[in-house]
């Protein structure tokens, strides 16, 4: 039983107010290793909000983060990242400029390990490292169906390939848990199947725990394992699919009263 | 107890500039998130066209001050043409970074033209006398009167810009388009027209300053606006950019730093300190004396 | 893409171009004596370069039209420095790159400095119509001057506070300008050497700075009456004496050629009782009734419609010396022209004062002390003295 | 095989460069006297080499990191002022003598290490603090910060106008110090150019790692970066640092050109090339992203500034043409503006020029070029 275990990801009493706003108050869930976790609401119910705070990009007004036990109060983004929490993001912010594979090798950088001196004089332990760094990206860019066009601009991908190097990249974190920002947002029917695939694989492979905020229905109770669902900044319901799917309150929520 | 009050009255007349200055970088920083460097060589162009109307109108019988009416509108078009003819094209397809690029090329630019007019040309030009000398004595420190009129029109500016900004519909556009121009287009907001109009705006002030500026230090040349420009950017910075009281406040602080750094610490280090406070408060306090933090929208 | 090729076209066409154009020598037919001209034409100090250009130009034109040097036509070389050390040195490797072998330049010592170590490398003489720092000439080298150097300036003003009666000074001078400093530096050495008491000592960071109120203020404060202020003519009529006075402070404010020209830099409609008890000193007096200066003074008005400054004048009396050491000399070759120039014994009279040269190349001639009069709505120069040997 | 191409390239480069310097040292020993070889084409490469090494460091923090930095003259004046106290200091302590002595190479190696290191050291002052501010807020902190430097070098009683007294008779750096003159200068143009090779290979070097990576990330978006794992402010700081370094280099090979240091060559009002906004103008016309579009864009503005001032062509023009050019400084801010308006990329844009690549990237062109007139002929004959 999952519940014995220790959760990958937790938060207890998670919240952050704009000014005189709760944009999200008294936020708590549990995710254990491997599972995949829904978390949906209506428009503006504060769901990307939640994913500001479990990566740090906003600093919670109260209550804590905490991943395998450590609490993250007081981290920033890249200090959650090196500790193991990846995302996506709702409106794709990729490396523009830069090639499809250096989008993927620069979210290598944390791991890499050597130094000024060893890039600037390209001692054989930059070359090994370059090598292996690489490889990995390469792996990433094949599991995420990308390796074909590794070398062109980022920019120049069409929209749902562009997803999948956005998740690609995460991966490259060598996170222990994925956040999922509305990944199949936009996309066609054809391209949301592809993107199922990729998930199921990526969960296969690295078995680590996901989190996805979705939009899409059929999706969300088709793949999740559980669902938890928020709507003015708070929990009102969380379960099974199905246990949401019958819930009343996330109905009224929805289809408003 | 004299040298105090003189230093505090020097701080206020150089305070006071900057104040006017600021106002206008900050009215268009507000409206389009470019700092407009070549804001003071608008200065520069008010300044040269007062030298050349002030005989006009003083043979026309009228007070020198009046020349500013067409330094304004002067000042007003030249702005709006650097609007047209630099800044939307950029603004089209370029970045913030190549924005910024052509406001620096823009400044250099309108300095070396000016110097390349032969009616101008390098040596810098000396006005008349724009108000009448005299002042408030207190013991025997004299508050001029040119001090207190540019600090009455810092206020007066920073009133009506404040209510226009915030009560008048043309200023509910310009905040409009300075949040969102996307959004701006589709509630029916010429975001062109309202940018140019900011630039009318921020320019006819530059004219207003140049004024307030000559009456106190009457000389004009070509590089006049660099660094006076640039104090009142770090002004308008200070203050908090953006925000229309905050430039005022910046100017008079950063008026006041130079002038007691001068009396009491160095008088060949003002420039640092001023830049030194600069430093300190955006460290502290990273949006200005005023500003809010605003982080971006992720 | 084809933008990109048409502007690497463009690249590659600009810079053969330059480099065929860099390759050029000399262009001056075979039979003219060709003198090079160092300034700075555009930048902060373009006033300067075009004082000493429309000076240089008025001397060459009366030379050539008087039959030229040696019966040979004189043609100026013009080249420009933007008051920059690098760009000097560039110009005059330029110059000297084709053939030129005698240079009048560069205006400021900043820049002057810059070519003093390569002019004796090259041996090629400089004559600086106007840098006045004390280290720009030595003894055995090619650089000359027609400027009396900054020592000697600051010192006249030292002995003047002196033989007036004041033993406390004050000084008020600009931090971030070599002129401003290196007339600072001497005066103080100076006021040392009298037993004058330097009470007061004030700077501002640059050239740029617009009030001097608390400057002045300090002076006040410290009780001296005499104050010494080396600063240029645009910042002296605007700024200096209008704030000194409205600070309180009514004594002496003495300064130095940089005063030149002031009163057409002052504000109209204002009181200008302000520039009563403002001394100088000059090269020249251009109120001088004699012959060689007043001929100067009506030939460059007719020419340009102004009166000359300094810088006119000392670019004018630069090719005249040339002109008398090439004579000297019998050619313009610069080794020979050297030896002429560091001939004590030769006089020159030139607009700025009948003089020989001293063992360094530095002029032995006076200053003129000069004070502005005022009547409260135009400013005059008025001359007190000459002053021709320190105390 | 992609391993043996990297192999290759180094190689190329590598010979390309040894071959290069061969012929130089051929030509410098074969016309090293002439007139205009001395006089103008090797101080001309002097300058070249210090404006190249100073647009490519600019380039780091604005092509590459994406954050505008308009005080870089400042890092410059540093590096130009240490490299030629220590000179003339290493001189009064008698540690060499003269130009021949081999002490003074170490001498000369130190004093450019030291610029570098100083500049990169008061790169970590301002940076720390500026860094963490946007854009427009490092433009401003950036500029007034050349400008306190400026204002505290004048004011330092051992470097301001004294220090590095004037003339022949005060402690000339062409006599004392690291200052080379003419003679010196091409004697001496091995050591320029290996400066500059070594910088602008190092320069490369760090871009082309992760380092680069990391901070073109950045650029492309910071949010993205920092959510990548990317500790944002320390790989800022660091390439400002890296960028300040070389920009003190820069300023100690200035320092080796020149008999005197004044500081008005590096202010913000100054007029001249050395003006901070002038190193921007480089980096924008070469292309920013582009070290070697930098270099190139370093050499078109020395070449231009220098003919317009010295050259014979600009009096052949049509009078109303040269007029123009008596205002050099005009003519830089109209090509600004005409570069960013028409080519916001720069000439190279984030293209690298590279040998190895040349004759691949040449041909595709030209099959480009033909393509593209094929289709234009078929659109003619269709029509």
């Amino acid at each position: 039983m999952p519940e014995q275990k220790m959760p990958v990801l937790e938060t207890r009493k998670l919240g952050i107010s704009f000014g005189g706003l709760k944009a999200v108050s008294d936020f708590n869930i549990k995710i254990f290793p491997g599972e995949l976790v829904g978390l949906i609401g209506p428009n503006g119910a504060g769901k990307t909000s939640v994913f500001n705070l479990l990566t740090g990009v906003y600093p919670p007004t109260e209550g804590t983060v905490i991943l395998d036990g450590k609490p993250l109060n007081g981290k920033k983004t890249y200090q959650f990242v090196e500790a193991g929490v990846a995302r996506t993001f709702q409106n794709i912010r990729l490396f523009k400029q830069m090639s499809v594979i250096e989008n993927v090798k620069a979210a290598c950088t944390k791991d890499i390990e050597y130094g000024l001196f060893a890039a600037t004089f390209r001692t054989p332990k930059f070359w090994k490292a370059e090598k292996a760094v690489t490889e990995k990206a390469m792996r990433l860019l094949e599991i995420c169906g990308l390796a074909d066009v590794s070398e062109l601009p980022a920019a120049s991908l069409p929209y749902g390939r562009q997803r999948k190097l956005e998740i690609a990249r995460a991966l490259a974190t060598d996170m222990k848990i994925l956040l999922l920002d509305e990944p199949a947002a936009g996309m066609n029917p054809t391209e949301t199947a592809e993107l199922l695939a990729c998930i199921q694989t990526i969960r296969e492979q690295f078995g680590i725990a996901i989190l996805l905020i979705e939009h899409d229905m059929s999706l969300v109770m088709n793949i999740c394992e559980r669902i938890q669902v928020i709507d003015y900044g708070q929990t009102i319901a969380s379960g099974t699919p199905s246990e949401i799917a019958a819930n009343k309150r996330v109905i009224a929520a929805y289809l408003g009263e | 107890m004299n040298t105090f009050f003189q230093t505090l009255i020097v701080g206020l007349r150089l305070g006071s500039i900057y104040a006017l200055v600021a106002l206008g970088y900050t009215m268009v920083y507000g409206i389009i998130r470019l700092i407009n460097f070549a804001h003071g060589d608008f200065i520069m162009v008010g300044g040269y066209t007062m030298i050349f109307v002030i005989p006009v109108v003083l043979r026309l019988g009228l007070p020198a001050w009046a020349a500013v009416l067409a330094a304004i509108v002067v000042c007003a078009l030249v702005g709006m043409g650097t609007e047209l003819v630099a800044y939307r094209p950029v603004r089209k397809k370029g970045t913030n970074m190549t924005a910024l690029i052509t406001a620096i090329a823009m400044s250099l630019f309108l300095e070396n033209l000016a110097q390349a007019i032969p009616a101008i040309g390098p040596n810098p030009k000396v006005a008349s006398q724009i108000f009448k000398a005299g002042g408030i004595h207190i013991g025997t420190v004299t508050m001029e009167y040119t001090t207190i009129i540019t600090l009455v029109i810092s206020a007066v500016v920073m009133i009506v810009l404040f209510t226009f900004t915030q009560k008048t519909r043309l200023g509910r556009a310009m905040r409009c388009v300075s949040e969102d121009k996307a959004a701006a287009t589709l509630m029916g907001i010429n975001v062109n027209s309202t940018i140019l109009l900011t630039f009318g705006i921020g320019s006819g002030l530059a004219a207003v300053a140049a004024l307030m500026y000559m009456a106190q230090y009457p000389k004009v040349y070509t590089t006049m606006g660099a660094l006076l420009g640039l104090k009142a950017f770090v002004s308008a910075v200070l203050g908090g950019i953006g925000i229309i009281p905050g430039a005022v406040l910046g100017g008079i602080v950063i008026g006041l730093v130079e002038s007691f750094t001068t009396a009491y610490i160095s008088s060949s280090m003002a420039d640092t300190f001023v830049f030194l406070i600069l430093i300190i408060v955006l460290i502290l306090k990273p949006a200005g004396i005023m500003g809010k933090n605003i982080g971006e929208k992720v | 893409m084809k933008t990109s090729r048409f502007f690497s076209i463009l690249l590659v066409l600009c810079m053969v171009f330059c480099i065929a154009a860099a390759g050029g020598s000399a262009f001056a037919a075979d039979d003219q004596i060709i003198i090079g001209l160092i300034s700075p034409n555009t930048g902060a100090l373009a006033a300067y370069g075009t004082g000493i250009v429309t000076g240089a130009d008025l001397a060459v034109e009366e030379i050539n039209a008087a039959g030229g040097i040696l019966g040979r036509q004189v043609q100026l070389i013009k080249t420009d420095d933007q008051s920059d050390p690098t760009e000097c040195l560039n110009a005059f490797n330029s110059l000297v790159a084709k053939g030129v072998g005698l240079i009048i330049g560069s205006a400021t010592s900043g820049c002057t400095s810059a070519i003093t170590d390569a002019a004796n490398e090259e041996e090629v003489c400089i004559l600086s119509p106007t840098a006045t720092a004390d280290s720009i000439t030595t003894e055995d080298d090619f650089i000359f001057r027609a400027c009396y150097a900054d020592s000697f300036q600051g010192a006249i003003a030292a002995a003047y506070a002196k033989q007036a009666g004041f033993d406390k000074v004050g000084v008020v001078y600009c931090a971030a300008d070599v002129y401003s400093k290196g007339l600072f530096d001497s005066f103080s050495k100076a006021c040392a050497e009298y037993g004058i008491e330097l009470a007061a000592e004030q700077s501002s960071a640059s050239l740029d700075v617009q009030d001097y109120t608390n400057q002045f203020t300090a002076m006040v404060n410290a009780g001296v009456e005499f104050v010494y202020a080396p600063y240029y003519y645009d910042v002296i009529g605007p700024y200096v004496v209008p704030q000194a006075r409205a600070a309180g402070y009514s004594g002496i404010i003495m300064g130095a050629d940089g005063y030149d020209t002031t009163p057409d830099y002052v504000v109209a409609g204002a009181d200008l009782t302000a520039f009563n008890d403002v001394y100088w000193t000059n090269h020249y007096d251009p109120s001088d009734t004699s012959e060689k200066v007043s001929s100067f003074v009506q030939a460059y008005e007719a020419k340009y419609g102004s009166i000359p400054s300094a810088f006119g004048a000392t670019g004018y009396d630069c090719v005249y010396m040339y002109k008398q050491a090439i004579e000297a000399a019998g050619s313009e070759d610069s080794v020979a022209v050297r030896d002429a120039l560091a001939d004590r014994s030769a006089v020159y009279e030139c607009v700025t004062g009948t003089f020989s040269l001293d063992e360094s190349g530095t002029p032995l001639k006076g200053a003129a002390i000069i004070s502005f009069q005022s009547d409260g709505s135009t400013v005059t120069s008025k001359l007190v003295d000459v002053v021709t040997q320190l105390p | 095989m992609k391993k043996n191409k990297t192999a290759r390239g180094y190689f190329l480069n590598t010979a390309v460069i040894v071959l290069l310097f061969t012929a130089f040292q051929i030509l410098t020993a074969a016309k090293g006297s002439q007139g205009a070889f001395k006089l103008v084409l090797v101080p001309s490469i002097w300058q070249c080499c210090y404006l190249m090494v100073l647009a490519a460091s600019l380039n780091l923090v604005l092509g590459f990191m994406g954050q505008l930095s308009l005080g870089h003259c400042g890092f410059m004046a540093i590096g130009a002022y240490t490299a030629a106290l220590l000179s003339l200091a290493c001189e009064r302590a008698e540690w060499f003598d003269g130009k021949n002595d081999p002490r003074f190479l170490a001498v000369l190696i130190i004093s450019v290490l030291a610029a570098g290191l100083l500049a990169a050291l008061f790169s970590l002052l301002v940076g720390i603090p500026a860094l963490r501010l946007k854009g427009d807020y490092l433009a401003i902190i950036t500029l007034g910060f050349g400008m306190i430097i400026i204002n505290i070098i004048n004011n330092l009683p051992f470097c301001g106008q004294d220090g590095l007294a004037l003339g022949s008779a005060g402690a000339s750096l062409y006599k004392n110090g690291l200052g080379f003159g003419s003679k010196a200068k091409v004697q001496f143009l091995w050591f320029a150019l290996a400066v500059t090779i070594l910088s602008l290979t190092l320069l490369f070097m760090f871009v082309r790692s992760k380092y680069g990576r990391a901070i073109k990330a950045i650029r492309d978006d910071e949010i993205a970066a920092s959510a990548s794992g990317i500790n944002t402010s320390k790989y800022k700081v660091l390439t400002f640092a890296y960028s300040a370094f070389f920009a003190g280099i820069a300023g100690a090979l200035y320092a080796c050109t020149n008999a005197t240091l004044s500081t008005s060559s590096f202010a913000f009002t100054n007029g001249g090339i050395l003006n901070s906004t002038f190193v921007v103008v480089m980096v924008v016309l070469g292309g920013m992203g582009s070290l070697t579009g930098s270099a190139v864009a370093a050499v078109i503005m020395f070449l231009v500034n220098y003919e317009i001032k010295n050259g014979q062509w600009v009096s052949l023009l049509p009078a109303s043409l040269s007029g123009i050019f008596e205002y050099p400084m005009l003519v830089y801010a109209l090509v600004l503006i005409i570069v960013i308006l028409f080519r916001p990329k720069g000439i190279f844009g984030t293209y690298e020029f590279s040998l190895q690549n040349l004759i691949p990237d040449i041909r595709n062109a030209i099959k480009r070029h033909r393509a593209a007139k094929a289709e234009k002929e078929e659109a003619k004959a269709n029509a």
